[in-house]
């Protein structure tokens, strides 16, 4: 029970310690800080020795140790064999680096930039450090346009996409009625709903309880249905509620339906 | 030094705050000032404002203080709105999307997508000149078919379509791994 | 009378608008007016505010101009809207500075440079809108090129890219630095 606790407050102890590392160029340039040595003259035995250690630390912590870790650990080691080997003296012209070159300038180009980074969050930050007006003042809110403003960003347009996409999953259109309730019957259930409410919220006619054949062929009816123009589904603003009309019953139409006449040859969606 | 006296803090409390603000309210939140002395960096601040030659007023309203412009200014506000460049609503990108991604597309297609009726944003979009038709397609019915302009590479700062990230890209930034706890072989080649 | 002034115009613009406003914009808003004096109506602006002592300072940042509340006030106004603002990890930091300094840049050498995937960083930091995607560099596997957003500069408070403080050079600490120069990163194929 002892033993227990103190291996528990043991793995604590090292996890907070572990954490501060962001990778192994994090960890590298601890170490280096932590020996005192020359950046440039990296006691490179001493330093492998010691990132190695702190893996085996993380091994016996039981704990994940990313790959890229395991990925330096073994370029340590391969600098450190490197050193070993004598220097050729054959061609004098062409000099031969030193084989630590190359992570020397990896881990101060790392070392600059993650000062930029604290050099960056020490300026004053817009909603910590200082504010501005971030709402729509109210002199502008009565003659607000209808649409969102946006500065749209490429990622935006994924992300619109990539919801979309989830939201219809391709593959449950091909097992569709196996059992159940088929698109026809669906079709005559939502038209005699229709008939008594004239308008209906789209999220009506999914209730929670549905299976997913049951959600898909409701969607299919709805396609359908208009296609045969029996019903206008329409959402009156972004983001606002979906409603289904019946096509015969004209008032409860909101205006942005009338894009019919503007697409004649589109009028018969079909295929 | 400038910034450091009760009316500047005053000051900027109002202007950051959406709502009117009253006096009662800033004594609360100045906890360390003397009401009497709030009221005054107030009263001072309205006449501020008022005497010169400004473009903003501090007024009381609805039983606090706010900050506005001055109603001689609003047809200038006005034209901000007018000027503010192509707007997108959340319908507007889903359908720029898919047809985006999806050129050449029928507006059938589009609304199977979307599950609604997309007319309205299309000729929205079609004005904008974001999109182009690109022809019928030979079906039944004969649809019009939809693809981007030159334009949307523009907006978007794309040399060509193929510039488009696809979504895969942007999964792979983030996936869910499955394989969380394997670390990388350090065998394998250097790939990061 | 008080407002009329091409002064009191501008600074009612700048009180309403949630963004900077460029010189640029605001010569397009207001057309009747020379551009010059527009810039000049600005700089008094600067001035004005500056000088007096004020809660509110009017600063160049992202490309355009915006009222502020200085810094020496963010105690009061925190408790005010009771925010906390923005907090970075480490790893957002680093990420967001080698984008800042090393744009346009792929998610390789992003990843060479930190020595660590930064998938998730990246997505991250792209739905805070801090990044933006730039477009695919023209070399094999044709991976995404990413940038910072003026949003970015809006939040670090930075005029432009060019105001970026200087990188602490590597000179200080050691011999002449023959690699200086953001020299390519030596990734073998660019596949993310």
């Amino acid at each position: 029970m002892q033993d227990t606790l103190f291996t528990e407050a043991m793995e604590n102890a090292y996890q907070v310690q572990i954490e501060q590392f962001e990778g192994p160029l994090d960890l590298l340039l601890h170490l280096i800080k932590k020996n005192e040595v020359d950046i440039y003259n990296i006691p490179i035995a001493a330093i492998t020795r010691q990132y190695l250690e702190y893996m085996e630390l993380l091994k016996e912590l039981n704990l994940d140790i990313a790959g890229e870790f395991l990925v330096m650990a073994a370029t340590l080691l391969q600098i450190k064999s490197r050193m070993l080997l004598p220097v050729e003296r054959d061609d004098e012209e062409a000099e031969v680096e030193d084989p630590r070159a190359e992570l020397v300038r990896r881990l101060l180009e790392y070392q600059r930039y993650r000062e930029a980074g604290s050099d960056l969050v020490a300026r004053d930050l817009l909603g910590r450090d200082v504010f501005a007006r971030k709402f729509a003042s109210s002199e502008l809110a009565e003659m607000a346009p209808e649409e969102e403003p946006a500065d749209v960003e490429l990622f935006e347009l994924i992300e619109a996409f990539r919801k979309v996409l989830s939201r219809v999953s391709v593959d449950s259109f091909h097992n569709v009625g196996a059992d159940g309730i088929s698109i026809a019957d669906r079709i005559s259930e939502v038209l005699s709903l229709l008939h008594e409410k004239r308008t209906l919220r789209f999220d009506d006619l999914f209730h929670d309880g549905m299976n997913r054949d049951l959600l898909v062929v409701t969607f299919l009816s709805m396609l359908e249905l208009c296609k045969l123009k029996l019903i206008r589904i329409v959402q009156v603003e972004s983001l606002g509620a979906i409603w289904l009309t019946a096509t015969s019953e004209e008032g409860a139409v909101p205006e942005n339906a009338d894009i019919e006449s503007d697409f004649e040859g589109e009028a018969s969606v079909g295929g | 030094m400038a910034g450091k006296s009760l009316k500047a803090i005053v000051e900027s409390l109002l202007f950051v705050h959406e709502q009117p603000l009253s006096l009662d309210r800033l004594a609360l939140i100045l906890e360390e000032f003397e009401r009497a002395d709030i009221r005054q960096a107030l009263e001072e601040l309205v006449a501020d404002y008022e005497g010169s030659e400004r473009g903003i007023v501090l007024v009381q309203v609805a039983g606090g203080y706010q900050l506005r412009t001055r109603p001689e200014q609003a047809d200038y506000l006005r034209r901000l709105n007018k000027t503010k460049g192509v707007k997108f609503s959340q319908s507007a990108l889903e359908t720029l999307a898919i047809i985006a991604y999806r050129q050449p597309v029928t507006r059938a297609e589009i609304e199977y997508l979307r599950g609604v009726d997309s007319g309205g944003v299309l000729k929205n979009l079609l004005e904008k000149k974001l999109l182009k038709i690109l022809g019928k397609k030979d079906v039944p019915g004969k649809p019009l078919i939809y693809g981007t302009s030159k334009e949307f590479l523009e907006l978007f700062d794309l040399k060509d379509l193929s510039s488009l990230p696809t979504l895969k890209e942007i999964q792979e930034l983030a996936p869910p791994d499955p394989f969380a706890d394997q670390p990388a072989l350090p065998l394998a080649a250097e790939e990061t």
